[in-house]
């Protein structure tokens, strides 16, 4: 591989000194706030590692919503001084990190300049996989099993998250007037692009995942401008954020009984199912993610 | 047939799960029918896959899903150690389902049937996955419910679940690291395809050192153990009982499975390891047991004793290592150790749930007279006490006295040493507990026998069932042993 | 087969029913408890019959537990004849032993029988294993039977012993299993040719010798005897202290080579509990307390027959079985006296048959002339042959084996005085009961005499009229008798009415003797660490309050876990180990 | 050095330390924070690994969008628990 050129050596330190502020500021206000700086850094450093999905789905989840999370936490709850950390604890901490790190850094170097078995297999088979964007392709053919179940690890914690609040929900209180015009100017923007997201995600980079982000920052704007569907937690909401999950068993279960097997995607009709199931799934992680932020939002608003 | 519902063991209760997260909170006993449904069609499923495993040539049901064969695809592979982790699960699912559903306070509330049935589908999915990122999302699943569940207990119980999470979701990280280096050097996620591809070097050994730290967090080996004495003991009484017959046992399968598989390749580095491992087992095992034995309330008992069993299961890698016929009975050992130390841990913790619910309080003083009014209850928790000990007759002695026999078969005497002394302590504190509740009402002070508050019959035999359910498979130990250890690996260098 | 299934099943299967019964309440399920507690004897049939008929094959079923199998070797079946009288007797004994809740204690005899057929008739390791640690802990439960405080401390004590002794038969019996012992008959042979041979030996040793009641780890047994209930005294005295002999006999190198060092240790052993139990057993004043010393006494003689038969190879076969004769006279006998303190206390049997016959089952157990033991004994001295102790040379042992007839005498000698004494409640007894109880004492030296002869080769059977042989036999019993009748006229003078020796009351050596003193030793411990821990904690301040509110010897422990549970220590241990981890993939990895 | 070495090496140092800022902090929000960064660490490697061919390497990329996703549904656990732990005691009482 290529030797390490300036503008890479520039990157890597941008990404060390801010992770590194991350970490150690100690106000939460300035740690949070160093943290999405560093998904913005992080974006740049996937565009540059030819990785356009991933610097996206930074964007837009990385930064974006878990960001959003943050931040609201911020609103919520001034730091609290705790007790100071045991020294004893701290120094061997710091000095057992600082060997391990020395170690893992001689040990990657053992890593082979050669690619893995896998592109190569993809490239093969792409065709009739019911994509031509790779990423896509493995993510709802070739390993959609992990699509799928990482669909329900948001499924799960939007429940978990959602089973910590223990009083109806409301819509935050009356919020002031920016507020609102800047959200009807966001909301259909941010649907705009996610719609556009999804459908470009068959062919170039974009996909459910990101289109789904997008979708929960329209929903976390509406919630945060008073709007009071985006606030629902009810039924519906409900069945939206498990109606990719149940799409996508539905469309396995029904592959398995036509006989073709668990997932298995005859090329004639791949590409209409990836479709679908995508559509179905940015929709649903969409209202997933909204309800952990609204989970999240409510949480804090228990009367004592 | 069997390969047909295997990925159905993984997808249906995920369904399931997600179709009760639709019900509205209100209509408990929906929820509740939604959640029996499942279990028993699961178990039904459960028993067509095991038998399926069964009767296959090699012991062996593989479905390659969405068509795609490895390396590009992922496969599910039910072997006899995942239909042994199978019929555990079946059977401490179905208890815990029966339990929650006479008495959903039980389960911390309606919220727990939607994430216990995710839970079950996720842990289904860490027995039969060949395939490492796979595996490392299937573990992701089973923390989102774990802690999920913690945090329905009464009390403070979200700080125990925050802890829990943490620990968990690092473990995590360092084993998704393992798993970026084994792919960076095999090329592959599948785990036997992998296995040919590695070769020894600072890569495979930095993976599996990783690994072991990762997945010891998980399953709270100690000295990472901190976590579980805090946070098992919080969640409602069947949470606890799941999570530590089961949800132990998940990080506990990733690690035996990544090692079998990988482990031969790298030489003596994994050697080193496997006795890290051991010592750190051995440690374990007197250290549970000894707190265990310091503490007064009856679920804190129960949660050390489980840091003595991970102990004990931690030892196998060590017992493995020498290969040939030492290794099939670690193999079969710990195989059978983990079935039975999750019906006895499961009886134990649901008995501490039945106890609490009736005194009002889980400290032993307060369980005073318990052997005379629950009697069924107490006989679980004996019975229980009994199994985990490696007492006859039950399944635990079955499952150690193949570990001696590895142990003894290798020369590895240290390793005999401490599945003794861990025997002599789970007596110690099985006896402090039957002792406490045997004790009179007018043991020490004055005050009156306290009178326990009424619990659903069902409530009460469930553990029972449970416990004599290790005392029942022990009949079969030797058939089940046979089983397992036909289809154990071929030896770790 | 179906015979060893009855045998071992309708036990087992009776005693679920009157645990079912226990459990469940009303007054049907009382009268059925009542029934079946009354009838419990019959459940023994099965395994009787298969006794005298059947069990020459050895049966296996692979498919039950690692693989069971059981076999009725010349060892076995003597010793199986003995179970089964003695639970029988014992069974029929509960309903008016006095025991509170009669059904459960007649519940865990059943499965305490069961086991203990397992144990004399097991082929294989794991079924003796099997056998042997059900019937441990099912021991527990009749020493805890009562309840009462005495009980509970002699539970306790107990456990710890088993507990102890448990491990190490279990890490022996691993060893067996490892050298290629896994089926009995090839034990004996695969321990001698083991590379492991002393510390195997070592812990049959250690292992079996809590259960044989062997000196110094005898503490267990006069606690536990006496506060049993008596039917289950008769049965841990006459039979469970009998597994401890027959593990020794089913896995000891016997007639293997020869190990005159190990042969040393057991007789020395042997003889030390042997003549200590007396002195320790005349001093208590509980009759059952006394007879629980004698049975020390006694295993202390069956002792020096495995010690011999370790020592010198030739003599091995002979001994074994002079040791089996003697396990089914001592059974026999020590069971009916202890009935007999039964029938003495409580029940209202004529006195003067009463008297007769434990004044019968007393000289048996002494070896008096015409009685099993004249013919146990006789064939016990014969079979040690010209043995010496220590085995290099010095005493001949047949020398020694007389005296352990004068300490027996003395010791009865002593619990006739106590039992005399006590006061008595008349309750109804059962005739056909009690006829058994008198001839299993009375008689017993017709069946021991007959099993001496049928043995292959022939135990030599004392002459019934030769001179030589009676005195030989009679003089420690005479010697005794004379002694005792000598003490108790010193006992009657007026200065020695405040003498604690001449008038024990089980205070100057507490039953249990040593263990009161390891009782002590480690409460010191406890107080110790406590201390040194409380010391601790001063300089650091708060722990000295933690551990005032929790008594316990683990404080300290608790401490580093409370240090070690915080969250920075935990994660700088985590963070130690990867470190490590990766270091050795640095260093250890890199080389093929 | 090459840029593979050098970018290897980033990822370890982020993860790294994430990793002992998450184990020595005591804020419970710094702690979420640092855990994101330690797995963006992680994700540093998968990706890095994905750019050893001609071709980026789809797979590795997929892994690291699902990687992503799990993050944020772990952190929102996560702070929702924050919040629960940091909230007024008496509601907790049960």
């Amino acid at each position: 591989m290529s030797p390490a050129s300036v503008l890479d050596v520039v990157l890597a330190a941008a990404v060390l000194a801010v992770a590194l502020v991350a970490v150690l500021l100690p106000s939460r206000r300035g740690a949070v706030s160093a943290f999405l700086v560093l998904g913005v850094v992080l974006a740049v450093l996937w565009a540059r590692l030819d990785a356009p999905d991933i610097a996206l789905a930074e964007a837009a989840l990385g930064s974006g919503v878990a960001g959003a999370l943050l931040m609201d936490t911020l609103t919520a709850d001034p730091a609290r001084p705790g007790r100071r950390a045991g020294r004893t604890a701290v120094v061997v901490g710091l000095l057992a990190g600082a060997v391990a790190l020395a170690a893992l850094t001689v040990v990657v170097r053992a890593v082979p300049d050669e690619p893995s078995l896998l592109p190569a297999a993809v490239a093969e088979e792409i065709h009739g996989a019911g994509a031509d964007h790779a990423v896509t392709a493995v993510l709802l053919n070739f390993r959609s099993l992990d699509t799928l179940l990482e669909a329900a690890v948001l499924v799960f914690a939007a429940a978990g998250a959602g089973a910590l609040v223990r009083t109806p929900v409301r819509a935050p209180d009356p919020v002031p007037a920016p507020v609102t015009a800047l959200a009807r100017v966001l909301l259909p923007a941010l649907v705009l692009l996610g719609t556009w997201l999804l459908l470009a995600g068959t062919s170039r980079p974009g996909g459910a995942f990101q289109a789904g982000a997008m979708f929960a920052g329209a929903l976390v704007v509406a919630f945060v401008a008073g709007a009071r569907f985006a606030a629902s937690q009810g039924t519906a909401a409900r069945a939206w954020t498990v109606a990719g999950v149940l799409a996508f068993v539905a469309l396995a279960a029904g592959t398995a009984m036509l006989g073709q097997g668990w997932l298995v995607l005859d090329p004639r009709w791949a590409g209409a199912a990836v479709l679908t199931v995508e559509t179905v799934l940015a929709v649903s992680i969409g209202v997933g993610l909204a309800q952990v932020f609204v989970a999240n939002s409510e949480a804090r608003r228990v009367p004592s | 047939m069997s390969a047909l519902l295997l990925p159905a063991l993984v997808l249906g209760p995920l369904a399931a799960g997600a179709v009760a997260a639709v019900v509205p909170r209100e209509r408990g006993r929906v929820r509740a029918a939604v959640g029996l449904t499942t279990a028993a069609l699961t178990a039904l499923a459960c028993a067509v896959v095991v038998g399926g495993v069964a009767t296959a040539p090699g012991h062996e049901v593989r479905v390659a899903l969405a068509g795609w064969e490895p390396p590009l695809g992922i496969v599910l592979r039910a072997d006899a150690a995942s239909a042994a982790l199978l019929v555990l699960t079946t059977l401490v699912g179905v208890a815990v389902s029966v339990t929650v559903a006479v008495r959903d306070d039980a389960g911390g509330g309606p919220a727990f049937w939607p994430l216990w049935l995710g839970l079950w589908a996720a842990l289904h999915g860490v027995y039969v996955t060949q395939d490492l990122f796979n595996a490392y999302v299937l573990l992701e699943l089973v923390t989102v419910g774990a802690v999920s569940l913690v945090a329905l207990g009464k009390g403070r119980s979200a700080g125990p679940a925050l802890r829990y999470l943490f620990v968990a979701v690092v473990g995590s990280l360092l084993f998704l690291l393992a798993i970026a280096l084994v792919y960076a050097e095999a090329g592959t996620l599948d785990m036997s395809a992998a296995a040919g591809r590695v070769a020894p070097g600072p890569l495979l050994t930095a993976a599996l050192a990783l690994t072991l730290v990762g997945m010891g967090a998980k399953m709270a080996l100690f000295p990472l153990h901190s976590w579980l004495p805090v946070a098992h003991p919080a969640a409602p009484a069947a949470v606890s009982a799941v999570l530590s017959a089961l949800v132990v046992k998940a990080a506990l399968v990733v690690l035996w499975r990544f090692w079998v598989a990988l482990a031969p390749a790298a030489g003596g580095a994994a050697h080193v390891l496997a006795v890290a491992s051991g010592v750190a087992g051995s440690a374990a095992v007197l250290w549970g047991g000894l707190m265990a034995l310091r503490q007064r309330r009856l679920k804190r008992i129960v949660a050390y004793s489980t840091v003595t069993q991970v102990g004990y299961l931690a030892l196998v890698l060590p017992l493995m290592a020498p290969g040939g016929e030492a290794a099939r009975a670690a193999w079969s050992g710990g195989l059978l150790l983990v079935v039975a130390h999750g019906l006895a841990k499961a009886a134990m913790f649901l008995a501490a749930g039945v106890l609490t619910a009736a005194y009002g309080s889980d400290h032993l003083e307060d369980l005073r007279g318990a052997m005379r009014h629950r009697p069924w209850v107490v006989a679980a928790l004996g019975v229980a006490g009994v199994s985990l000990a490696g007492l006859p007759p039950t399944l635990g002695f079955a499952a150690k006295w193949q570990l001696l026999a590895a142990g003894v078969e290798s020369g590895q005497w240290w390793w005999v040493a401490a599945l003794l002394a861990g025997g002599l302590l789970t007596v110690g504190y099985t006896a402090v507990v039957l002792r406490a509740v045997s004790a009179p009402a007018d043991a020490g002070e004055q005050a009156p026998e306290p009178p326990p508050a009424a619990v659903p019959t069902v409530q009460a035999a469930v553990p029972l069932a449970l416990a004599v359910a290790a005392v029942v498979l022990s009949v079969l130990a030797g058939g089940l042993a046979g089983l397992v250890a036909d289809t154990a690996p071929r030896g770790l260098a | 087969m179906t015979l060893w299934v009855l045998a071992l099943g309708l036990p087992l299967a009776v005693a679920l029913l009157l645990m079912v019964a226990t459990l469940v309440s009303g007054p049907r399920a009382g009268a059925l408890r009542d029934t079946v507690c009354r009838a419990a004897w019959l459940a023994t049939l099965p395994a009787a019959t298969l006794t005298l008929t059947g069990g020459d094959e050895v049966v296996r079923l692979d498919w039950l537990l690692l693989g069971v199998s059981a076999h009725l070797d010349e060892v076995a079946r003597p010793l199986l004849a003995l179970t089964v009288v003695l639970y029988a007797v014992a069974l029929a004994f509960v309903p008016r032993s006095g025991a509170r809740r009669g059904p459960v204690l007649s519940g865990f005899l059943l499965v305490c029988f069961a086991a203990s057929v397992g144990v004399v008739a097991a082929a294989d390791v794991v079924t003796f294993y099997l056998a042997f640690t059900v019937m441990s802990f099912t021991g527990y439960a009749l020493v805890l039977h009562d309840r009462t405080a005495g009980a509970r401390r002699a539970a306790r004590i107990y456990m710890v012993m088993t507990v102890l002794g448990e491990s190490a038969v279990l890490a022996a019996m691993a060893l067996v299993t490892a050298d290629g012992g896994l089926v009995l008959a090839d034990a004996p042979a695969a321990v001698a040719a083991s590379e492991r041979r002393d510390l195997i030996v070592a812990l049959l040793l250690v292992g079996f010798g809590v259960k044989a009641g062997t000196a110094p780890l005898h503490v267990w047994l006069p606690l536990a005897h006496s506060a049993a209930p008596t039917p289950a005294s008769a049965v841990l005295s006459g039979v469970m202290v009998k597994a401890g002999l027959v593990g020794w006999l089913r896995f000891l190198p016997l007639g293997q080579d020869a190990s005159p060092g190990w042969g040393t240790t057991f007789v020395l052993l042997a003889l030390l509990g042997g003549f200590l139990a007396v002195v320790a057993g005349l001093l208590q004043d509980n009759p059952k307390v006394i007879l629980a010393y004698s049975t020390i006494s006694q295993m202390g003689f069956l002792a020096v027959l495995v010690g011999v038969a370790l020592a010198e190879p030739g003599l091995a076969h002979a001994c074994v079985l002079a040791a089996v004769v003697y396990a089914v006279h001592h059974g026999v006998t020590k069971a009916s006296l202890f009935l007999g303190v039964q029938v003495w206390s409580s029940e209202r049997v004529p006195r003067w048959t009463t008297t007769t016959v434990l004044a019968v089952a007393g000289l048996s157990l002494a070896g008096a002339p015409f009685t099993s033991g004249y013919v146990a004994k006789y064939g016990a001295k014969e079979a040690v042959g010209d043995a010496t102790f220590p085995a290099a040379g010095g005493a001949a042992l047949a020398d020694v084996l007389p005296w352990f007839g004068l300490g027996s005498t003395l010791l009865l000698a002593r619990c006739a005085v106590v039992l005399w004494r006590r006061e008595r409640k008349g309750e109804h007894s059962a005739p056909v009961r009690d006829g058994v109880w008198a001839a299993s004492a009375v008689v017993a030296v017709v069946p021991v005499a007959w099993l001496a002869q049928r043995l292959d080769p022939p135990q030599a059977v004392p002459g019934w009229l030769s001179p030589g042989t009676l005195w030989a036999q009679s003089w420690p019993v005479l010697l005794g008798v004379a002694l005792a009748l000598a003490a108790a006229r010193l006992a009657r003078r007026r200065e020695l009415d405040d003498s604690p020796l001449a008038h024990p009351r089980g205070d100057v050596v507490p039953p249990g003797d040593v263990v009161a003193v390891e009782e002590r030793a480690a409460l010191a411990v406890g107080r110790a660490l406590r201390r040194a821990a409380a010391r601790l904690g001063s300089v650091t301040g708060r722990v000295r309050t933690a551990l005032a509110a929790t008594p316990s010897p683990l404080p300290a422990l608790s401490a580093v876990q409370a240090r070690l549970g915080l969250w920075e220590a935990s994660g700088a241990v985590l963070l130690f180990l990867a470190a490590a981890g990766l270091l050795l993939a640095l260093t250890g990895g890199s080389s093929p | 050095m090459t840029r593979l070495e050098l970018l290897l090496a980033l990822g370890c140092a982020v993860l790294v330390v994430g990793l002992v800022a998450h184990l020595l902090a005591r804020d419970l929000v710094r702690r979420v924070v640092a855990l994101n960064v330690a797995s963006a660490g992680v994700m540093i490697v998968l990706l890095v690994l994905a750019t050893r061919g001609t071709e980026p390497d789809p797979v590795a990329q997929a892994l690291v969008l699902t990687g992503i996703v799990i993050m944020a549904a772990i952190t929102g656990l996560a702070l929702a628990l924050v919040r629960r732990v940091e909230a007024p005691e008496d509601e907790e009482a049960p």
